[in-house]
C-alpha cells in the first residue's frame, strides 16, 4: 500500500501545476501548427514535442542532477548541496519553500566549478541530469548544434543568383534592420515601464528579426539563454507566417507599376565564381568581423564542400544524415527551455509581440532599400524582391514570386529573389556577430 | 531616454552601419573576383541555378516506369538496408 | 633486447587469465550465433566483438584512466592515486595485489569528484580512458543510447493494428508477469540460498522478461550496471530463441479448437488516430507515470515522427543512419561489461536461468490472458495472439502466425499477433517506470 | 518468507495492477479517441497496415527490369557517393 | 563612436600578425590542391579550410576558453586565473606580454584538474572554448575520431586477394621500413644539429611513413599531438603524390626483365575466409600485441561487419553516414592545430622533408623484399607490387598496376598488389601499436 | 651517436622485427585457417574480389534506360528526402 501511495503522490495527476498544463497545451498547439498547418514542421514537431517532455511533472526531463535534487528537497541532500551551493543550511532545518527557491537561486548563480559539484554531488545521491538537460548542453550549450545546421545550410544553398546580381546584396543589408529596430522596440517597452529588458535580452530578441532559426538560437545561447525557449519559437513561427505577415507591407509600399518592373534573366555563373565565392566571405570575416567566425566560417564551409565538386559525399551526409540527427536533438533541445516557470512570463508575451514587428520592420526596410537603389540606379529592379531580405529562405523569395505574378502574370521573379534572399542570411550573421562583439 | 534606450540607439547606428559596409565590400570584392575570373580563367558557362541537390522531377519518365523503378528502389532498399 | 621484454612482458600471451580465455570464447560464441544461426546479429555482433575486445589482456580497453593506472601498479602514480581515492598508501609501499586490491575497490566506492579526480591524476600520468569504457560512459552512462534506439523503434512502429483492436493491449499488459515473475524467480533463489540478489539485482534481471533490448539495457544501466553484460545477452539471446521458447508452451496451454480461431479481418485505420495515439499515449504518461518519460516519450516522438507525414527526412534519419550509428556503439559498449572479472560469476549462471524462466512465464501468461478474455467476451480472439505480448518484435508475432497456420492453414495471425506485440512494448516501458519509480 | 521475498511479491502486485490499470486506461482513450475521430473529423480511410516504412516486394516487376534497374542503381551510387 | 572603436581594434585587420597571414595562405594552398590538383580532398579541404579558421584573429576558434582568457589578457581574469595555474600574480600589475607568457606556458604545463579549472574560470568571466578546440577535444582528443575511421576503412576494406596468396603481406612489412627509417632520419637530423627531436617526435614523425591518414592522427595525437598538423598535412599530401614519388624509385630498383614478370591469376576466396580473418588478426593482437587493440580492433570489427553479411545496415553505415561525419570534424579539428605559432617552426620543415624520404623508404624497401622473395621462392612475384605495402589505399596499388602496364601491357598488377596494400594498414597499425607501447 | 640515435636504432631493430614476426605469424595463420576451412568446410567459391561495396557499372544497362532510371531516382529522392 506504501508503493501504491509512492506511485500516486509520484504521479503527475498528483503534482500537475497550472502552468505546466498551459505549456503542455502550448506544446500541442505546436504540433498542431506544425503538423496541419505547415508551420516548419521540421523544428516545431521537435520543440512542440520536447515542450511537452519538458513540462512532465516529477520527471524533471529539463533539469540538472542539482536541481532535480532540489526539486525533491531531502535534507540530507540539500545539506550536502550547501556547501557546494555555499548556502546556509543544515539537515536539521525544516525544508520550507522559501529554503527550496534559495538553492534554485543559488545554483542559478553558481560557478562552473559550483555547478559542477553540485551535480556530482546529486549524482551520488542518486539523482540524474535530466534527458533533455543532456541533449541542450551538448547541442545548444556547446554552441555546436547551430553551428552545425549551418553548415548544413550553407551546402544546401546556391549563391548563383548572387552571384549573377551582387548589388542586391544590399537588399540583404537592408532588411536588417529589422534586428536592430526590434531592439530599439525592446528599449522602448523597457522605457515605457511595460516590461523589463537589459540590453542583453533586447539583443537576442532583435535577432528574431533575422528570419533565420540557427542565428536565433545561436545569439540567444551565448547573450540569454533563458529567453531561448520563447525566441526560437517566436523566430520558427513567425519564419512560416512570411506568406501572411509580408503582403500587405510589400503592397503598401510599392505602386502597381513598381510592382510590374521586369527584371532581365540572370546571366550565367561559372562554376570557379561559386567556388571561390564562399572562400572572399570567408576572407571578409578575417578582416573585418572575427566574432562572426563560427556562424559564417562554417556556413562558408559548408558552401564549399557543395560546390568544390571533390567531396559529394561529405556534401552529401552535411545536407541529410547529419543536419537531420542535429535538428531533431536541437528541436528537442529547443523545447527543453519551454519550462513553465521559465516560459510563462509577461517577458514571452512581450517577445511574440516584438517578433511580428521584427519581421515586419525588416520586410518594409528591404522593400525601401529596393526603391532607394531604383533611385540611384539605372537598370531598374523590382523592390518585391526586397523583401526577400529577410531571409526566410526560400519562404520569402517565393512570396516575391507570388505577389509578382498578381502584378503581372508573366514576371518570375523567384531567381532574383534568391540573391537578396541568401544575403540576407549572411547579414544576420553579421549582425549576430557585431552584437556578440560588442555586447558580450 | 535611459541608457537602455540610448544603448539600443547606439547598437542600432554602429550595428547597421557595420552590417552595411560589410555587405557593400562583399558586393566590389565578388564583382572584382567574377571580372578576374572572367579575365584570367573562363570556362564553359552553366545556368545560374545548378540543380544538382534538389533534382527536379523530369516529364520524360512515363508513369508506368516510374511506378515500377518505385517499388524496384523499394524491394531494393528492403533486401538491403534491413 | 630490454625493449623486446617490454613487448613480451606486456604481450597478451604473457599476460592472459584463463578468465580472459573462456570470455574470448564465449565472444567468438556469441559472433558465431549471430552470424551463422541468425540470433539478433545487429546487437550480437558488436556485443560478441566488443566482449573479446574487453579481455585482451594489458590493453583495459574497458577500463577507466584510473583503473588502467591501478592495475598497472606504479608506486608513485599509487601514491598521487591515494590522496584522491582516501588510502591509506605511500610510493615506499610494496605493491602487492592486496594493495591493488584496495585501490580498485576504493576507485569502485569512489563518490563523483573523487572519480574525476582520479581519472584526471592517471592522465596526468599518461594513462588513458579505455576506448570501450569512453564508449559506455557516452552511449550507456547518459542512458542517450538506450533513449535513441527507442526513438528509432518509435519511428519504425506502425500502431495500426492495435489501434483497429485496441483491447488486444491487455494481452500486452498480462506477458509482462514474466517481468515481475522473475523478480520473484531471483528472490526465491536468494531465498533458497543458491543465489545472492539485492532488491535491485533482482528487478535489473526482471526486466529480461520484457524481451526489449533497450528497456533491458535502459533498466540495468539505472539499477545494476554491473549486472548490465549478462542481462543484454540473455535479452538478446533469448528473443533470437523466441521461435524455440514459445511454441511448446503456446500448444500446451491451448486445445486445437482454440488455435483454430479465425479473427475477422481488422477495420482500416485513419492516418489522424495513428498522428494522434502517440500524443494519447504520452498524455497517459503525464499524468500517471512520469518515471517512464525517457522511455516513452522518446518511443512517441519516433512515432510521431513516423506518422504526421511532415518530417519524414527526420524520421527516415531516426531509422537508418542515427538508430545504425547508436546500435554500433552500444553493441561495443555493452560487450565492455563482459569483462572476465564481472561477467564469470554465478550470478550471470543465475541471470541465464531466469532469463529463460522470464520468456517462459512472460509467453504463458499472455496467453491465458487472452482465454481469459474469451471467457468474458463474445467477439473471440485465437489464443496464439496473446504469447506476442511479450514484445520480442516482431519475432514473437510471427511465432504466433506460424503456429495459426499449423492448425489452420488457411489462418493468417501476423497482423493480429501485430497488436499485442508493440503493446507488449509499452507494457514494458510502463513496468521499467514502475520499478524505478519504487527502487531508485 | 525474507525481506527480499517480500519486497518481490509487493513489486509484482503494484507493478502488475498499475500495467494492467495504465493499459485499461490507454484502451479506453485510445478507443475514445478513435470514435472521436471517426465522429468529427472522419476522413478516407488506409488500409491498417500503411507499407510506408518497409515496402513489400511486389510481383509486378519482372525480373530482367529489376536485375537493369539493380545495376543502374549500383551505377548510380558508385558516382555519387564514391 | 567608442563602439565603433570597439569594432576597429576586434577586427582582423587590425589585429593580424604576418605568421597568420601566412598560415591562411597555407590553407589557401591546400584547398587549391584539394580542388584542382585532387590531393585526398575528403580530408585536405576540411583541414585547409580548418588551418583557415584557425588563424582567424582575435577569433581563438582553436583556443580553449582560458588561453582566450589569457590572450585577451584582462588584469581581474589573469587574478583568477593565477590561482588556478599557480602563477604569481595580481590584478594590480600590469599586463605585459611576459605576464601573458607566463600564463600561457603555465597553462600548456597544467595538471589535468588544474586545466578544468582554469576553463571554468574563464567561463565565469564570460570566455568560451573555441569551436576547433571544442571539435578537437571530442573528436582527436579523445583518440575516438581515427578509430571510427579505422573502422569504416576496414568495413570497405577487400581482403580477398591478400586472402588468395597471402605471403605478400611480407610486402606489407618490409615497406614500414619507411617508418623506423624515418625515426632514424630524425634522429641524424638531431644529431647533425640541424632540428632539435625527442624520441616521441621522431616516432610521431616517422609515423608518416605508415602513408595511413588516421594512423597518422592516431599515432601523432598520442605521442606528439603539438606536431599533429604538420605530420596529418604531410601525410595526407604525401599520400597523394604517390603517383609522383612512386615509379621512379620503382623503375630505378628494378629490371625491364622483372617489370615483365607474369603472375597467376589468383585463386577464388571463400566466404567463409573472408569472415575468419578478421578474427585471425584480432586474435593475433590479442596475443602478440594488445597496445594495437584500439586500432587494430576497430579495423578488424569493421571488416567483420562487411563480410558477415548479417549486419549489413550497420556495415553501410559505417561505410558513409559514419565515416563522413567524422570526416568533417576529423579534418577540421586537424586544421586547429595549423595554428601559426604552432606550425610555422623549423620543425614543420624538418617534418616535410622527412615524409618524402619516409614514403621513398618505404617504397623501396618494398619493392626490394619482393626481390628477396624472389630469390627464395620458386613462384615469382612481380617486384613492382612490393610498392604497394606502404598502404596507401588504393593509390599505391593503381601506380604498381600502371608501371606494371608501361612495362608489359598485357600485365594487370592491380589484384595482386591490393593484397600487400592493405597488408600495409595492417603493418602500420602494427608498428604504431609497438612503437606506443615501447614509448608512451 | 648520441641518445635519441641509439634509441631511434633501438626502435629499428625492435619495430621492424616484431613488425615482420607479426605478420609472419599472421601468413602462417592465415594459410593454416584457408587450408582448414578448405577441408572442414568448403563452399561454392566466389571470385576473388566481391564486388559488393563499390559495384562497377554493369555494361548491360543502355544508356537511354540508365538516364531514365536515374531521373526517376532523383524523383523518388526528391519526393522522400524533401
Ligand atoms: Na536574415
Ligand atoms: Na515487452
Ligand atoms: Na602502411
Amino acid at each position: 500500500m506504501e508503493k501504491l501511495l509512492t506511485l500516486w503522490t509520484g504521479s503527475g495527476l498528483f503534482n500537475i501545476e497550472p502552468g505546466q498544463l498551459v505549456m503542455i497545451g502550448i506544446g500541442l498547439l505546436l504540433l498542431y501548427l506544425a503538423i496541419r498547418k505547415g508551420f516548419e514542421p521540421l523544428l516545431l514537431v521537435p520543440i512542440g514535442f520536447g515542450g511537452i517532455l519538458a513540462n512532465i511533472p516529477e520527471a524533471g526531463l529539463a533539469l540538472s542532477a542539482a536541481e532535480n535534487a532540489i526539486h525533491f528537497g531531502k535534507p540530507e541532500v540539500l545539506a550536502a548541496l550547501a556547501g557546494a551551493l555555499d548556502v546556509a543550511y543544515d539537515a536539521s532545518q525544516a525544508v520550507t519553500p522559501e529554503v527550496i527557491e534559495t538553492f534554485k537561486h543559488a545554483f542559478k548563480e553558481a560557478s562552473t566549478a559550483e555547478v559542477a559539484m553540485a551535480n556530482g554531488l546529486a549524482q551520488d545521491f542518486g539523482y540524474g541530469n535530466g534527458m533533455l538537460y543532456n541533449f541542450y548542453q551538448v547541442i545548444i550549450g556547446s554552441t555546436v548544434g547551430p553551428l552545425i545546421i549551418f553548415m548544413g545550410v550553407g551546402a544546401m544553398t546556391d549563391f548563383g543568383p548572387l552571384l549573377a546580381n551582387p548589388k542586391t546584396m544590399l537588399l540583404g543589408a537592408a532588411a536588417q534592420f529589422g534586428i536592430f529596430g526590434t531592439v530599439l522596440g525592446a528599449a522602448l517597452l523597457d522605457w515605457g515601464g511595460i516590461l523589463d529588458f537589459t540590453i542583453l535580452e533586447a539583443a537576442a530578441v532583435g535577432i528574431i528579426g533575422g528570419a533565420d532559426g540557427p542565428t536565433s538560437i545561436y545569439v540567444s545561447s551565448v547573450l540569454a539563454p533563458h529567453l531561448l525557449g520563447a525566441i526560437a519559437v517566436s523566430a520558427y513561427a513567425y519564419m512560416a507566417m512570411v506568406p501572411m505577415i509580408q503582403p500587405p507591407i510589400m503592397k503598401a509600399l510599392t505602386t502597381e507599376e513598381e510592382r510590374k518592373i521586369k527584371m532581365s534573366q540572370l546571366r550565367p555563373v561559372s562554376r570557379k565564381e561559386k567556388i571561390i565565392f564562399p572562400l572572399v566571405v570567408l576572407i571578409a570575416v578575417v578582416l573585418f568581423l572575427p566574432d562572426a567566425a563560427p556562424l559564417l566560417g562554417m556556413f562558408c564551409f559548408g558552401n564549399l564542400m557543395r560546390e568544390c565538386g571533390v567531396v559529394e559525399r561529405l556534401s552529401d551526409t552535411a545536407q541529410n544524415a547529419l543536419i537531420n540527427i542535429v535538428t531533431i536533438f536541437l528541436g528537442l533541445s529547443v523545447g527543453s527551455k519551454l519550462m513553465a516557470e521559465k516560459f510563462l512570463d509577461p517577458q514571452t508575451l512581450g517577445i511574440l509581440m516584438l517578433g511580428i514587428v521584427a519581421f515586419g520592420v525588416g520586410t518594409a526596410a528591404g522593400v525601401l532599400m529596393a526603391k532607394l537603389m531604383n533611385l540611384m540606379s539605372k537598370e531598374k529592379i523590382n523592390p518585391l524582391i526586397g523583401s526577400a531580405g529577410v531571409s526566410a529562405v526560400p519562404m520569402a523569395a517565393r512570396v516575391s514570386n507570388k505577389v509578382g505574378l498578381e502584378a503581372n502574370p508573366q514576371n518570375f521573379l523567384l531567381m532574383h529573389a534568391m540573391g537578396p534572399n541568401v544575403a540576407g542570411v549572411i547579414g544576420s550573421a553579421v549582425a549576430a556577430g557585431v552584437m556578440i562583439k560588442l555586447l558580450s | 531616454m535611459n541608457e537602455l534606450m540610448s544603448q539600443a540607439v547606439d547598437l542600432m547606428i554602429v550595428g547597421m552601419g557595420f552590417v552595411f559596409a560589410f555587405l557593400l565590400i562583399l558586393v566590389f570584392a565578388t564583382g572584382l573576383m567574377s571580372r578576374l575570373i572572367l579575365r584570367f580563367a573562363p570556362e564553359p558557362a552553366t545556368p545560374a541555378k545548378t540543380p544538382r541537390a534538389k533534382p527536379k522531377a523530369p516529364a520524360s519518365v512515363d508513369p508506368d516506369t516510374a511506378e515500377a523503378i518505385k517499388k524496384a528502389i523499394a524491394q531494393y532498399r528492403a533486401r538491403h538496408r534491413k
